[in-house]
């Protein structure tokens, strides 16, 4: 396995490796989804487990086509990331949409979004919010139709009804109902903003997600779970979450203090939407994301101030997947002007300067 | 109708004006020194081996874009990136350039007619009447002149070998 | 606070490039190289800027007076070339590695129909002098903004392994209809 | 990666330096049959000969002068005879034959005679730093760069400090280890003495922390001199490195593409200071060094002290052989050493150390496309940004690689380490810097040859207009030697410029 085309005494040091791979980085992320994906599989029923599988399966199945098509090995599927970019759409998708949704975003994202890029760690933007944005602007009726959690209550659908939800008829009447960040855009207009946080928003059931919304995002919670377990694992660095947090609850509590008819709090902000998922999942995405700190740091914060303008200002109720893009477009300008300050020189890539002569003078 | 032509010829005429008047103030010196570069750059040995003349008219071709960067095997690869940076093209766009080659003469077959030193443009070639010559590697360029000059057809050209000192990485082939 | 909202509009809502779909050709022509897309940008940006300015002038104080509205096209035209003779002439002055880097884009600013587009947007809105100002300068820096975050991705893409059928012009066409979709996110602000 | 590390970046391999470490070094190897010693031991030039196929030789007797440049001597690691001056197989990653000098031992190991030993510090520093280079010195850390021009270089400048280098981070390796522990006293004498060399005001020995034998046994030896402190430092690689150990003891950075200098430091590895305190209080030149011979192939891992030019199996033997085919045999540590082409190769002055690794430790996966994890630039050492370095080494722009840090790149292989795609950056970067030296020659020589051309010219034109001048005259005065001169003037000239050029 001398896969670099050179003998053995031709490789150069080091000869010993730390045993990181990307296989196992990319599982492990998909493990950190899980709690928020079963949580919200439990919430929206069969049709959101079909809608599920059916993105999931369509990633993989894409790129598989791709890597065919490119005469490239389909061992490269083993390194999970298509499964990853899938998993990561359908959780952002209602989760009652109809399976040409989940699909077709699937192919979208790993066709378009990343195979058409050279594949893995080549493309600019993030395959998953391109979907999810590219699904938004052309099907705006479909993905933005929410159903309410309700299937501890005996209206939910059994697996066949499922079928029929996701396959046929759609979703039938009754069972929809607006997200916080839907009824906030409402209340923006209106400036009305302060009556809903005192009416139907509740901020414990917004944390745990019992709320209407995209499948995997609504539970902040869990979503936080699963971030801080990547935090952990060192998988992701703190720079890009918390200067994506951090500037969101700084925004929002500046515009909340200075008109709170017309701008949320806070806590409605970072309880609501996929920002949990977006700071912790999807801005975090190594290839679309700065290398170094600094650059990491300005991602987020850039990333939170697009998403706040949209949120507060903006056509769309939610702005994570623009946000995201957006920033991933600077990336290769911040990757190129926020390098790390390198060993023996300044900021500027000079050299330091001695503080003292050493000459001796003889 | 005369308002319009009027109006326009106003018009054209004072910004013909404003822009001849610029042009005096933001004048440019006009002159062509990209080839008096490209030719002090050149190795100017006049080996011929671009196929051109000489080398003032190879840095003509070259300027013009008749000739690509890399069309001198004595200047090699250094050279075609520094032709290439004054002109503005991107160097990877072009091809590989030549080996740099280095001429070696046979002892068993040397003579010593000094004609080989005589020819040598860069006076590469040491050696003295009636004693085997030897090529200084270090300010051999390859032209081949030598080759032509040799009645003995003792000299022959070929790529530096690699040894310790001058061997390095290959270039990682990664899929 | 009126001409700052007008401002951030022309820079990300109605981008001029992403939004208007106007100046197409210098940006996929002179975004291979992050400084030559920077001082095309700045170069449109002065002839934009001072093109809108000189449009309203003309506009507001020859051709309306004189009842010479048909003529608005012909002359906006003839200023731009002029203006952009004059920006060739400084160029070639004072930076002339930028000008032969720029080549044959820079006097193909005149057909640029960004700065013609902004020019007669401005007589159709009707715009007042502050505004026609406001409109050019936010035009220019959405322009200059867009050359520059096209540029950089054009850098890294120019590394990248991208399949031989989509290398090149390809593949950044595609990357600017993302980034145009990525802009329709702004919409609706402002 | 602590906030709280003196050093940036870094990262922590497993050591495992217990197979080596609490065994005393072996010192009394079996003279092999044969010793081979290439001219090529040490940075720059290769030395140069000077004994003949057939000449009996004493040990310590100098069989290679410095050739031009960076260089030192060769001598002859125990008394024989000198069978051939032949290609071998090198010590070298490229496997290309390096010219050695093979002597066949003759068994009574006789000295060279040698001179009166007196107390060092009562000669001049000059004197001492012209004695290392007669001994052949070289960094013995790794970068075998000739000890004395670095001493030279010191004196020029006004050190403060000499840095005795310590933190041996490389896994596996317990030379230092070992070395500080037996024999504490000679290494801080070595460097005293090497203070009293470049006159600097204070010792400072850098040890990482996970040595603490080393610690105490270099804290007492150094406890009788003031001046001379024993500092620790944590450990992580690559604290060994000059540069990140001065950042690690003083805080301060050595300029980039500057040297330690600088800062008024020099360092000096351990081993280093040893063999200059054999050679300047005993006289005895570089003759041997010690080597870690580790790795799960070798049955009974050991610290031995080896001659130059002993074959690496006859070592390996006296290691109880090796217990199953090595996946890749490396010559220094894992992590900055070299794969070697064979163990029939000799141990050089650089050898600190043989591994004879297994497929599990060198853990090599064909490489995947990067991720851009960034865990490169995290663990850069020098603050660099190794994914774009590679990125661009890889297109053959190697102007877009310097712009992100390729010539400040110390090549110490801990991106590559954890890169999870395994991708072997540390190769691009060789490659990228062959190909930009390659560039560098190349345009050198390009001008060299302008001259050169000119030159003749020059001299060509000369010569026709001393023709014209002499037809001239010998038309007015109709005299026929006249030419016969002029044609042997102009032989004479052409072969004069010829012999000079070769000198330059």
């Amino acid at each position: 396995m001398s896969g670099a085309g050179l003998t053995i005494t031709g490789r150069a040091a080091p000869h010993s490796h730390a045993g990181s791979s990307v296989d196992r980085i990319m599982l492990q992320v998909c493990l950190a989804l899980v709690p928020a994906t079963v949580f919200g599989l439990y919430l929206f029923g069969w049709p959101a487990l079909l809608l599920w599988v059916i993105t999931c399966a369509s990633a993989v199945a894409t790129e598989a086509l791709c890597l065919l098509l490119q005469d490239k090995p389909l061992s490269r599927l083993r390194d999970s990331s298509a499964l990853l970019t899938g998993w990561l759409l359908a959780l952002t998708l209602p989760p009652w949409a109809p399976w040409w949704i989940g699909a077709g975003g699937a192919a979208f994202a790993i066709a378009v979004g990343k195979q058409l890029y050279g594949g893995v760690g080549q493309n600019i933007f993030n395959p998953a919010m391109l979907a999810r944005v590219a699904l938004l602007v052309s099907f705006p009726v479909h993905m933005t139709t929410w159903v309410q959690p309700d299937l501890l209550s005996s209206g939910a659908p059994g697996p066949w009804a499922a079928l029929d939800i996701v396959f046929g008829g759609g979703i039938p009447d009754g069972v929809t109902g607006p997200t916080i960040l839907g009824e906030m855009k409402t209340a923006q207009g209106a400036g009305t903003v302060s009556e809903l946080a005192a009416g139907s928003f509740n901020w414990l059931d917004s944390l745990t997600g019992s709320t209407a919304g995209s499948l995997g995002e609504t539970s902040e919670l869990l979503v936080l779970l699963g971030g801080l377990w990547l935090l952990a694992l060192r998988i992701i660095s703190w720079h890009i979450p918390v200067a994506m947090l951090g500037t969101t609850v700084l925004l929002a509590a500046i515009f909340h203090r200075a008109d709170p008819a017309h701008y949320a709090s806070p806590l409605l902000h970072l309880t609501s939407g996929g920002i949990m998922l977006g700071a912790f999942f999807i801005a975090t995405d190594y290839v679309t994301s700065p290398s170094s700190k600094t650059g990491q740091l300005i991602f987020g914060a850039g990333c939170a101030a697009v998403l706040f303008a949209i949120r507060a200002w903006g056509g769309f109720p939610e702005g994570v997947g623009f946000a995201v893009l957006f920033m991933n477009a600077f990336t290769p300008l911040l990757d190129r002007y926020c390098k790390p300050r390198a060993y023996g020189r300044n900021l500027r890539g000079r050299p330091t300067v001695a503080r003292t002569p050493a000459r001796k003078v003889r | 109708m005369f308002m319009a032509t009027l109006v326009l010829t106003i018009l054209g005429f004072t910004l013909g004006s404003a822009l001849a008047f610029a042009a005096k103030v933001f004048a440019v010196a006009e002159s062509n020194p990209i080839v008096e570069e490209i030719e002090a750059m050149l190795p100017n040995s006049q080996c011929g081996q671009c196929g051109f003349a000489g080398c003032k008219p190879a840095a003509e071709a070259m300027a013009d874009g008749s000739a690509d960067p890399t069309c001198c095997p004595p200047g090699g690869r250094a050279l075609a990136e520094r032709v290439a940076e004054l002109l503005g093209i991107d160097i990877n766009t072009l091809g590989e350039s030549a080996a740099p080659q280095l001429a070696s003469i046979d002892e068993s077959l040397c003579t010593g007619c000094t004609r080989c030193y005589k020819a040598c443009p860069t006076d590469a070639i040491v050696g003295a009447n009636k004693q085997i010559h030897a090529v200084i590697k270090s300010a051999c360029t390859g032209c081949g002149k030598c080759l032509d000059a040799c009645p003995e057809d003792c000299i022959h050209l070929g790529a530096e070998t690699p040894d310790l000192h001058n061997w390095q990485w290959p270039k990682p082939m990664v899929a | 606070m009126e001409y700052l909202t007008l401002l951030g509009s022309t820079i990300l809502v109605n981008n001029i490039v992403l939004a208007k779909f106007l100046g197409l050709c210098p940006l996929m022509g002179v975004s291979n190289k992050l400084s030559s897309a920077l001082g095309m940008g700045l170069a449109t940006a002065f002839v934009l800027t001072l093109s809108a300015l000189c449009g309203w002038c003309l506009e507001n104080y020859i051709l309306r007076p004189l009842d010479l509205g048909f003529l608005r096209i012909l002359s906006f035209i003839l200023v731009i070339a002029a203006i952009v003779q004059f920006t060739e002439l400084v160029m070639r002055k004072f930076s002339p590695i930028l000008h032969k880097a720029l080549g044959i884009f820079l006097p193909l600013i005149t057909t640029n129909c960004a700065v013609l587009g902004v020019a007669l947007l401005n007589v159709r809105e009707d715009h007042g002098l502050g505004e026609s100002l406001i409109y050019g300068l936010g035009s220019a820096l959405g322009f200059s903004l867009v050359m520059v975050i096209f540029a950089g991705l054009r850098e890294r893409l120019a590394l990248a392994e991208v399949p031989a059928t989509f290398a090149g012009t390809p593949v950044a066409l595609v990357t600017a209809g993302i980034l145009s979709l990525v802009f329709m996110g702004f919409g609706g602000m402002l | 990666m602590s906030i709280f590390s003196p050093i940036r970046g870094g990262v922590h391999p497993e050591g495992r330096k217990g197979d080596t470490a609490g065994q005393a070094i072996l010192t009394d190897i079996p003279l092999p049959a044969r010793l081979s010693l290439p001219l090529f031991q040490q940075a720059g030039a290769s030395a140069l000969p000077v004994v003949q196929v057939g000449e009996r030789v004493a040990k310590g007797q100098c069989i290679g002068v410095s050739g031009a440049g960076l260089s030192t001597r060769l001598h002859a690691p125990t008394s024989g005879s000198v069978v051939a001056i032949e290609d071998i197989v090198a010590p070298h990653p490229s496997g290309l034959p390096a010219t050695s000098i093979i002597i066949e031992p003759d068994g009574e190991d006789r000295w060279q005679e040698r001179p009166r030993e007196d107390d060092p510090f009562a000669r001049s520093p000059e004197e001492l730093a012209e004695e290392v280079e007669r001994a052949g010195i070289v960094g013995l850390g790794g970068a075998v760069f000739p000890a004395a021009i670095k001493l030279r270089q010191g004196r020029r400048y006004e050190i403060r400090t000499l840095i005795i280098n310590g933190g041996e981070c490389e896994p596996y390796l317990t030379t230092d280890d070992h070395l500080m522990r037996e024999r504490a006293a000679q290494i801080v004498e070595g460097a005293r003495l090497i203070q009293h060399i470049v006159e600097c005001y204070e010792v400072i020995i850098g040890i990482e922390d996970n040595k603490p034998e080393a610690v105490a046994a270099m804290r007492e030896a150094a406890a009788p001199f003031g001046k001379v402190e024993v500092k620790t430092v944590p450990a992580m690689y690559p604290m060994g490195s000059a540069k990140q150990l001065i950042q690690a003891l003083t805080g301060r950075e050595v300029p980039a593409g500057g040297r330690s200098n600088d800062l008024g430091i020099l360092v000096h590895n351990v081993a280093t200071a040893y063999a200059i305190q054999q050679a300047l209080r005993h006289g005895r030149p570089l003759l041997s060094r010690v080597l870690t011979l580790a790795g799960g192939c070798v049955s009974r891992p050991r610290n031995v002290e080896a001659l130059f030019g002993t074959p690496i199996e006859h070592l390996l033997e006296q290691c109880g052989g090796l217990r199953d085919t090595p996946a890749r045999l490396v010559m220094g540590g894992p992590m900055m050493g070299q794969a070697l082409p064979s163990t029939a190769v000799p141990v050089m002055k650089g050898t600190s150390g043989v591994l004879a690794l297994t497929r599990r430790e060198v853990n090599d996966q064909a490489p995947s496309p990067c991720i851009r994890c960034g865990r490169c630039v995290d663990a850069c050492p020098m603050g660099l940004m190794p994914v774009e370095m590679a990125k661009f080494a890889r297109a053959d722009d190697f102007d877009g690689a310097a712009e992100y840090g390729l010539r400040d790149c110390i090549l110490c292989g801990t991106c590559s380490w954890v890169c999870p795609s395994h991708i072997p950056l540390v190769n691009f970067f060789e490659y990228a810097r062959g190909e930009m030296k390659q560039r560098r020659a190349a345009a050198q020589k390009l001008e060299y040859t302008q001259r050169l051309t000119e030159a003749r010219n020059a001299r060509l034109e000369r010569e026709a207009e001393e023709k014209r001048a002499a037809k001239a005259a010998r038309a007015a005065k109709k005299k026929k030697p006249a030419r016969r001169a002029t044609a042997k003037a102009d032989n004479e000239a052409s072969t004069t410029t010829s012999t000079e050029d070769c000198d330059s």
